[in-house]
Parts: structure tokens; sequence; C-alpha cells
């Protein structure tokens, strides 16, 4: 459906007005900003993705014989911090959303730059300290940080990493912040609530999280690292403290924290599937609250994780029963989005292989999330590999397939070429069955008993058929995300130029050139239309571009 | 452009301002005062009326959220409020709850 | 929009469309994160909140070690800062430069007060070996209310923790406060800020105040738990 | 390759067929529901896959739908969360005459003690049919319990105990498991369940031990002293403990609370934290003098001399009006 008319002339665009290392490094374009986090979180995706690989090679036979238990519990700690706070957290946010947002809304630019580009340097900062610290030696408590074991017990460097986390969380934090005061006062004429696009709606609500979540974790970790140093007793019950209270306070984040992944990739996936089956969105304010709603109800069910921690029955029950209310909004997403493809005209391009991925595999990351909320089976299976499982249909299954599908979809207009449609496809089936592979058995794995964090399982020699297969589905999937990294580069020397609006997309991004310029839009669009007005954009009624100055 | 927020203090303010300072003053004096008399269990719940109504004072009136032109802010406010009493709320209950089981 | 050509000040960035899109957006800007320092601060207050529930008695004993006259002095000091700032804002307003710059430095040298104050009170707890870690001792402390009975030196212990973080990081935002004031002096100094143009001042003012209130929970919360024997 | 390639757990415990029970409901009830999506986004994407010339037909909305979609599944929601509570309390409460086995959690070990006095490590013998209460607490970080077979788990924290149960249905070796990362050799931290027949297990008993774990509990109490406060009149400087446990107690800021184990450990480690009505605070405190397994046997101590009561014949003044009422008042360990 990429239509790909090469431009005339070589035009100014963000990419080429400015040249030289400097230009980049002190940029206050939220799009080169976006790229600089492209290229950081790329980077520390391969890293998370490089543990996530030794972890599957070791528990490919029960014996720890490729490493031994510490280097183990090292490698999925590792895996487990780089990936959710240096590449999930960050991931659309940081991305697509800082690439997105202003021009979604029709802004010049984030409402405050300069702290756009701290929040990146903050980013840079955290993530040197995690990897200095994974060099120097690591970190092996898991990337929950229970106390008293990482207080009082383990002697690896829970200091220097929580130090790399609490900075690169105010980097989160300051994030957010942009989008929020950027989506209330950046809109330009006419933008008005009920027009915004789902992804700003998404990104509204993951900002919400950010801005009000991370601080608490921020703080926590600040108790872990004084706790550490000084045993001042707070979390050590040898001291009169409540290691509960640690459970508490980080859930308290780093459930929302989920949010924080899956919420713009499901805007993410509301603008493909809108796009390519050239349909408004079905139940466009139903879908909208209901990322509002899942910000807010994803504050009140945190201690879902602690169902067997020792935690009251009764706020078991309570957590339990709140715990259902964030899956109704979830579910109303899928259904609209379902209904969205009844009489559309659909198109099977990349972005909408990746969006059909994400649905399949978030119904089942989410319908497996009510079992975890089910308080008798919770207790069986709670940190065993149905968590492990479960938590990846979400994070990987979901947030990864929508920020693929997402990059895909706005590549065009971040680098002005078109990737290789082929290769796309392919990518994206090889994704999709790789995932499956890797992680479907670790449901059973997860019923049958198998523990988390097992570096050794010769006593259980009947687990290791199921992960032989979530070995070898590990190993598709890499190859599944390293080929996108290379068509994306080999695009943007070899790649068709792509026209301003390849996907005949509505959307005000789509009505600027590709790339765009420096401040986005020629002048200050002034809106007239409702969102996803495909019909007008396909009757022709709708001039594409449309920028009325 | 900016008529509305100089037209809101065009009245002189030094009243107001004047008036909130000897307030939260007072309301010092009161909190310390009330510590020393023994009001049983209400000696924490009298300390934080006061204090909840001294962080009002300086937030209304001081930080403006009073004359504020729009709801928005008091929205961020009460929102964050209430996101805040529900960590302590939530986490009040388990500990409250947790010698009955 | 005929704003690009209206707007003489250089103040305004690029970005903005209108000067009043750009104070807004600052001003905006400070309470989401003022909303940010809330939980920040908010995540300790829980911890306090259960623990003192939990150890009522061995914190009252603890707290009572505090001065709680030099805590009520730095209350009335912080609040006088608070004063001093608004009214370094309405001098702004009116253009009374001289005024604006006055109060700025009262602001500051409240502040610093204020952090001396808080030194004294850190130096007495030090003698007192009442900081947490290897040195702290707690000893035969009398539980207030209830004699004969002794605090559990683990949990004093526990609120001096809290004690030390939650007033260390509040000093820490003072602090970063005389910071962002020393700038907004110099540039008052410089003359940027004019009634039309202010909005550094009332950014910095806002974080001031929220400064001050949580000081104003923190008094009665540490220093007052049990206070009446 | 295929001879040990299970895909279910096995099912050896009271709970294990009600969880799966549970479990196969919402396996068919989500499985429904992904049927339904994926039916509809497959139908759809072929059905309406675009055509020259055939416009997609724009339908914005409708509410009655969305309603029938957020209502169903909250319904739905709330059945699943009934029953599964339902279970989790039944999980959760231990059968009050159950054969009661005290754990202690270590880096990484499981030591597991009978109340009959067996000491065992990383093994825990128990008969089939009947009702064992697990009453546990770790040595140094939390770890968890964890008995797939039994559908069971309990995570177990340094400084209090927690409780869980279980009635095993089938003779057989399962597997212990450490759910709760604990450090390096988290994975070695296993063991086993060996569910035996009664008349088995009997044998197994009789093979020897240091007597009941009470009688040790008795041992320690007078070695340290107890005794010389804890007397079984009402002249004591501390509460009389004869028929205190399980009993409310009143504390002398007028709470109730139940003198359950939790509070009797509490009352060894941290006699201070909650006095008896009546009494004064002048116990010291055992933390760091007694070991957990010192504090297990105290508690079973206490506890024996509660079920027995007077039976012990420890006490005569139990019988007397006097001790009736230091008991009515409420006494507590000091």
């Amino acid at each position: 459906m990429a239509t790909g008319n090469i431009p005339p002339v070589e035009r100014e665009d963000y990419l080429n007005k400015h040249y030289g290392v400097g230009s980049w490094l002190f940029t206050t374009d939220h799009k080169r900003i976006a790229l600089l986090y492209l290229i950081s979180i790329t980077f520390f995706f391969f890293i998370g993705g490089f543990f996530a690989l030794l972890i599957r090679l070791e528990l490919l036979t029960p014996a720890s014989d490729l490493v031994q238990a510490d280097t183990y519990n090292k490698f999925f700690t590792q895996h487990g911090m780089v990936m959710v706070f240096f590449f999930l957290i960050p991931s659309i946010p940081a991305t697509l959303g800082n690439f997105l947002v202003p021009m979604m809304i029709g802004a010049k630019d984030l409402a405050f730059p300069k702290i756009n580009l701290l929040s990146w340097y903050l980013y840079i900062i955290g993530g040197i300290m995690m990897l200095h610290c994974m060099v120097t030696g690591g970190v092996d408590t898991g990337w929950t940080f229970y106390t008293p074991f990482s207080t009082a017990f383990t002697n690896t460097k829970i200091v220097e990493a929580g130090l790399a986390i609490f900075i690169a969380g105010f980097s989160s934090i300051l994030t957010g912040l942009n989008f929020v005061v950027t989506i209330h006062r950046m809109r330009a004429p006419g933008m008005t609530w009920t027009r915004l696009p789902l992804f700003i709606w998404a990104h509204y609500a993951t900002s919400i999280i950010q801005i009000l979540g991370t601080p608490v974790v921020a703080i926590t970790i600040v108790l872990v690292a004084a706790e550490r140093a000084l045993h001042l007793g707070i979390f050590d019950p040898k001291l009169g403290g409540d290691p509960l209270l640690f459970q508490h306070l980080f859930w308290f984040y780093s459930h929302p924290a989920v949010y924080i992944m899956i919420l713009p990739s499901m805007g993410v996936v509301s603008e493909i599937i809108s796009c390519f089956s050239r349909k408004r969105i079905f139940g466009y304010s139903f879908v909208a609250l209901s990322s509002i709603s899942i910000a807010v109800f994803g504050f009140l069910v945190w201690a879902h994780h602690m169902f067997v921690a020792g935690m009251s029955v009764y706020a078991a029950l309570i957590f339990s029963l709140l715990s259902y209310s964030v899956a109704v909004p979830s579910a109303v997403k899928v259904f609209n989005w379902t209904a969205t493809l009844y009489k559309g005209s659909i198109h099977y391009d990349a972005p909408m292989l990746y969006a059909f991925g994400f649905l399949g595999l978030f119904t089942i990351g989410g319908l497996t999330g009510l079992f975890l909320a089910a308080l008798g089976i919770d207790v069986h299976v709670t940190d065993t590999y149905f968590v492990v499982a479960h938590f990846h249909y979400i994070m990987v299954g979901g947030a990864l397939m929508g920020y693929l599908g997402g990059m895909h979809f706005w590549w065009p207009k971040i680098s002005g070429r078109l990737y290789p449609e082929g290769w796309a496809r392919l990518a994206a089936l090889i994704v999709f069955i790789g995932f499956n592979l890797t992680f479907f058995p670790q449901f059973i794995l997860g019923y049958l008993g198998m523990p988390r964090r097992y570096a050794d399982y010769s006593h259980m020699p009947e687990f290791q058929i199921l992960n032989v297969f979530s070995t070898a589905g590990a190993t598709v999937l890499g190859v599944g995300y390293l080929l996108p990294m290379v068509y994306f580069l080999w695009s943007m020397r070899y790649g068709k130029p792509a026209s301003d609006n390849p996907w005949n997309a509505a959307g005000l991004e789509w009505q600027t050139q590709s790339p765009p310029t420096t401040f986005n839009f020629p002048e200050e669009p002034v809106v007239t239309w409702e969102a996803y007005n495909y019909d007008e954009i396909d009757k022709g009624q709708k001039e594409v571009p449309q920028v009325v100055g | 452009m900016s008529t509305h927020s100089t037209s809101e203090h065009s009245k002189s303010p030094l009243t107001t301002y004047f008036a909130v300072w000897a307030a939260l003053l007072l309301g010092t004096w009161l909190t310390y005062q009330a510590s020393l008399l023994d009001l049983g269990r209400y000696n924490s719940a009298v300390a934080l009326i006061i204090a909840t109504t001294k962080a009002l004072l300086v937030a209304l009136f001081f930080m403006h959220l009073k004359g504020a032109s729009e709801k928005l802010l008091k929205l961020v406010v009460v929102s964050t409020l209430f996101f805040l009493i529900l960590l302590m709320a939530l986490a009040m209950f388990d500990y409250g709850t947790r010698w009955f089981s | 929009m005929a704003a690009h050509t209206e707007s003489h000040n250089p103040a305004l960035l690029h970005h903005f469309a209108t000067e009043e899109q750009q104070r807004n957006s600052a001003s905006f800007g400070m309470w989401i994160f003022l909303a940010t320092e809330v939980m920040f601060f908010g995540g300790l207050f829980c911890a306090y909140l259960i623990y003192r529930r939990w150890y009522f008695g061995d914190f009252a004993a603890a707290s009572t070690s505090i001065n709680a006259k030099l805590g009520g002095a730095n209350t009335a000091v912080l609040i006088c800062s608070s004063l001093t700032v608004v009214l370094a804002i309405w001098a702004a307003q009116t253009s009374r430069r001289a005024l604006m710059i006055g109060m700025l430095i009262l602001t500051m040298l409240f502040g610093l007060t204020f952090l001396g104050i808080k030194g004294i009170e850190y130096a007495d707890k030090f003698h007192e070996h009442h900081v947490p870690g290897p040195s702290f001792s707690f000893d035969h402390e009398e539980i207030p209310g209830n004699p004969g009975h002794y605090a559990n030196p683990h949990h004093a212990q526990i609120f001096f923790a809290l004690y030390f973080i939650m007033t260390g990081l509040h000093a820490l935002h003072m602090v970063i406060g005389l910071g962002i004031f020393t700038w907004l002096l110099w540039a008052a100094w410089k003359g940027r800020f004019t009634p039309e143009y202010h909005t550094p001042l009332e950014i910095g003012g806002l974080y001031w105040h929220f400064v001050d209130i949580v000081w104003i929970y923190l008094f009665p919360l540490l220093y007052l738990i049990d206070r009446h024997t | 390759m295929f001879d040990n390639f299970p895909l279910w757990p096995d099912r050896a415990s009271s709970m294990a067929g009600k969880v799966d029970a549970l479990y196969i409901f919402l396996i068919i009830v989500s499985g429904m529901m992904t049927l339904l999506i994926f039916t509809a986004v497959v139908y759809f994407a072929a059905r309406y896959r675009y055509r020259k010339g055939v416009p997609a037909e724009q339908i914005e909305g409708s509410t009655p739908l969305e309603l029938t979609w957020t209502v169903i599944p909250m319904g739905v929601f709330m059945v699943i969360f009934i029953w599964s509570a339902v279970v989790y309390f039944k999980m959760r409460t231990p059968p009050r005459d159950a054969t009661e086995v005290y754990v202690v959690a270590k880096q990484w070990m499981w030591k597991l003690e009978h109340a009959e006095g067996q000491r065992e490590i990383n093994e825990l013998h128990v008969p089939v049919d009947r009702d064992v209460k697990l009453i546990m607490t770790s040595q140094d970080v939390i770890h968890s319990f964890y008995v797939p077979a039994f559908r069971m788990k309990q995570d177990v924290l340094p400084g209090r105990y927690t409780v869980a149960w279980f009635r095993a249905t089938k003779p057989g070796t399962y597997h212990l498991f450490c759910a709760e990362y604990c450090g390096t050799q988290h994975s070695g931290m296993i063991g086993s369940i060996v569910v035996m027949e009664p008349a088995q297990f009997e044998a197994w008993m009789s093979g020897g031990s240091g007597g009941p774990l009470s009688a040790t509990g008795e041992k320690i109490f007078a070695e340290l002293g107890c005794a010389t406060c804890h007397r079984a009149d009402t002249q004591g400087r501390g509460p009389n403990l004869q028929g205190v446990f399980g009993k409310p107690v009143q504390l002398e800021d007028g709470r109730m609370i139940t003198a359950d184990e939790n509070y009797v450990r509490e009352s060894i480690l941290d006699p201070g934290s909650k006095i008896v009505k009546g009494f004064k605070p002048v116990m010291p405190t055992f933390q760091g003098l007694v070991s957990e397994e010192q504090v297990n046997a105290l508690v079973a101590y206490v506890k024996s001399v509660s079920q027995s009561g007077a039976a012990t014949g420890k006490s005569a003044a139990a019988t007397e009006p006097e001790g009736v009422s230091g008991k009515a008042q409420g006494s507590k360990v000091q």
C-alpha cells in the first residue's frame, strides 16, 4: 500500500539542517532527541537480549553447566533491570512518543525542549552506571531488589545499580512531565481533546503513571541504599523493620510500570489498526477513556504480587478484587480494535501484521493475568514460570510488538525512506512464531511448578523438554529481532525515498514533509476534522496534505 | 496577553498575604500548644488538622491555587493527593488486618 | 497567528505561540513537578505512618528527645520566608525592583537560618548518639506517659532513620531552593523581571512554598508525637 | 525422550483438586474468549481485506455494545473472584487439630521439626490423609515453601511466623521448592515431601527422637529461668501461661489480641511491645540468646500447657480460683 513518490529536490529537514556531533548532542529538537533515544535504547535492548539468550542457553540442560549459579543469578538480574528500566519503560514514549507527540497535536516542539534533552542525558548517565555496574561485578538480587536479601545479605553492587535506576527514573519522570504539559498547552487550534489521536491519549495516561509512580520507587531505592549502608532497620526484621513494606512501596510503582510499557503500545496499535482498515476507530471515546482508567486502576492493584508474601488475607481479597478492575478496560480495548476491523478495507502491510500479533499475544497475556489475579490459582503459580510467561506475553508480546509495529509505521516519516516490505513481513512472522515457541511452553512449565530464577533443575529432569522448546524459540526470536535492525539500517541508505504520506494516513504528522523540518510544520496547522477521518481521505474529500495556514 | 494574571493582582493582595502569614504563625503556635495537652488519641488528629489547614493556606493564597484561572491545577493537586492517600490507605489496610488472620 | 510579529520579548521561546502559553506551560509544568515531589516524600510518609502505628511508644520516646523549640522556630522561619517570597513576586508585579531584591535576599537569609538551626539540631543528635548506624544508642529512654517502660532501641532507630532521611531530604530541597533563589536574585539584579514577565520568580516561588508545606507536616509528625507529659 | 514429559502436575493434596477445577474453569473461559477474538480477527481480516473500489464502511461505535462487553466480562470476573477467594480462604485457614511441623528456612536449606520431636533436613515425612500445619520462619532472607503437587505455597519470612497447611491424599514423594529468590543457591534449596501410609508413618516416627518438641521447650523454659516469673500462680511477675494459647488477651493499652504463635514469638523476642494488662515490662529480650529452633520449642511448650491445661500436673494453682481469675485477666509470656 505504501507509495513512494520521489520528492523532486533535496529539501531541508531536521536531519540535514545541521551536521556534526555537536548538532546532535546539544539539540533540543524533539525529533533528534527521539533518534538519540532510539539509538541508546536499541543498544540496551541488545544487551538485555544478550543476557536473555544466555539465560535460555543455561536452561537448555537441567544442570547448571554453562555457568555457575551465581553468574546465572546475575544474568537474569541484568536482563530484568536492563530490559525494564533501560528498554521497555523508555521504549515507545522516549522514541516514537518524543517524535510524534508534538507533531500529532500540531506543535513545534515539546513544551520544555531543554528538559527533554536533560532527560536523555539522565538516561545515558543512568545507563552508563548500569553498564559499569554490570562489567565490574553486577547484581544478583533480581530486578525486584527484595529485602532483606538486597539490604543485608548479597555482597553485589546494589547501591550502584539502585543509583542507576534512580537516575533513569528521573529521566522517565521528566519525559512524562513534558508530555502532560505539551498535550495540555501546545495543541494546535482546533485540536480538541476528542480529536486527539489515541496515541496521544495513551501517552497522556502513561505520563500520569510516570509522574506519580516513579518518585515512589525512587524513594524506595534511597531507603534500600541507606538501609544497606547503615543498617537502619527500616526493611530489616532483625532490627524491627518489615520486609513487606519494601514490597508495598516497590510494587506501588512497579506494577503500574507495566502499564507504562503497554499503554503506549496500545496507542500505536490504535493508530495502525485504524489506518490499515481505512476506518475510524470503533468507540473512540471508550478506547481513549480506557487508557485513562488503566492508568488510574493500575495504581490500585499492586499487592497482587504479594498474595503469598505474608500479607493479610483481607488485603489479599481487596487487591484481588481491584485487580479485575484493570482487566475490564483492557478487554474493552481489545473488543474495540476487533470491531474496528469489521467492514474495513484491510491491508496487510508489516505494521498491520505487528498489530495483529499484538492483538493475539496481548489477549493471551491479558487473559493469563486473570489466572494470577485469582487468589486460589495465584498461590500455586506465582513465582513460577507461569508468571514469567504471562508478563513476557504482555511486555514482549504486547509492548515490543507495538513498538516494532510503530517503528515500521512511522519509519518513512522518521527516516524519509521506505523499509523493504517483504523482509518486514517475514520478520513479523518470525517474531510471532519465535515468541510463541519461547513463551507458551512456560505456561505449562509454570503450572507444573517450575519456580522462577532457578539456575539448575537437575532434580527435575521432567522440565527439560519444555525448556528445550523455549530455548529453540528464543533463537528464532533473536533472528526476528536482528532482521528489522539490519533492514532499517540498510533502508537509511538504500531504501526508496518515502512520500510525505506513504500510508495515506490520517493524523497531523503525515501532513508535513518526510522527514519533517525542524519545527515540524511550515505554518501552525488548524485542525478542522475529526481524528481518523479515513472516509474523507479515501473519498478524496480531504486533500492530503491538508495544512491550513 | 498577560492581562488576567495582572488584573488578578491589581487589588493589592498585601493584606491577604500578611493575614495568611499571621494565621500560619498562629497555627504553628497552636500546634505546639495542642501537643502539650493530653487529648488522648485525638492529639495526632488535631496536629494533622492544623497542619492541613496551614498547608491549604499556603497552597491557596501563597501559591495562588485559589485564584488559578483554570480547574486544571486544582485537578493536579487533588489527583496527586488521591494517589498519595491511596498508597497509604491500601498499605495501612494490610498492616491493620494482618494480625487477625 | 500574529504572535510572531507581536513578540518583542526575547524571553519568548521559539516553539511557543504566545507568552501566555509559555507562562502557563511553565507554571503547569512546575505543578506537575510538585506532584512528583509529593509522591517522592509520600513514600517516606507512608513508611513513617506504618511504623508510627506499630511502634507508637518507641516513636514517642524518640520524638521527645528532639528539641521541639528549635523545630517550632524553624517552622516560623520558613513561614516568614514564604511571606517574603510572595512579597518579592508582588514587588515584581508592581515594578518595585529594590523591594523585590530585598525580599529575595531576606528569603535566602531565612533559608540559611533554617539550615543553621537544622545544623544545631543535627549536632545535638550526633552528640547524643542518636544518629542511626554503628554508634547509635537509645538505651533506657522512658516511653512518655508509661513510667518504667523503656523504648526499644531498634524501633527508636527506625524513627531516627526516618527523621534523618525526611529532614535530610527536606534540607536538600532547601539547598536546591537556595541555589534557585541565587539565580533569581542575579536575574532580578540584572533587571530581567518586569510586571509582564516574571515567570521564573513565580516558578521558584511555587517550589519554595512546596518545601514549606512539607515542613508544615514534618514538624508535628516528627517533633510532637507525644509531648503532653 | 518423551517418556518423562508431564503436562500436568501430580494431584496429591485435598486442595489440589479444588485449584485444578478453578484452573480448568479459567482455561475454558479464557479459551472461549481467545477463540472469540481470534475467530473475529481472522474472519474480519479475510472477509474485509482490501478490494479495489470497495471502501470501508464507517462505524462510529455503539454504546450498547460497549456496555455489553464491559458488563459481561465484569460479571465473569466476579465469578472467578468469588470462586478463587473461597479456595484461597480454605488454603489460608489451617484446620484446628492439625499435626504441627515447625519449619526453619535458611540459605539454602529447609530444617523441619515435627511436634513429636523428629528433625529432618530438606525432607518431610507426613502421613496420608492427615492435616499438617506448617509454622514457618526464616533465619535470614525471604524464602517460600512450595509443593506443586499440593498446590501450596507460602513465603517464609525472617522475624515472624507464617503458616500454611495441607492434607496429603496420595502416598508418594513430591518436590519441595523454594519459590522466592533467596541468593546464590536458590535453585539448590529443594527437597521432597514423602507422603506415607499411616502405618508406615508410625514406623518411621518411632525411629527415635529426643522426645516431643514441647518437652524440649519445657527444658529450655527451665534453663532460661522463665519459670521464676511465669509461675503457675498469680504471684509471678509475669503472667501465668496455663491456658493462654489461642485465647484472647487484653493488653495494657486496652487492645485485645489473640495469643497465637506470632504473639508468643514476639513476646519472647520483643517482650516490651505488647504487655499484658496488669503486668510491668520487666522481661528482658531473648533476641540473640535463643535460636529459631529454640523459639519454636518454647512456642510448642506454651501451646502444650494450654492444650492440656491443668492436666500437665505442673500447676495445682490452675484449679484454684485465683488461677482462674488470672487466666480471665489474660496472661502473657513476659
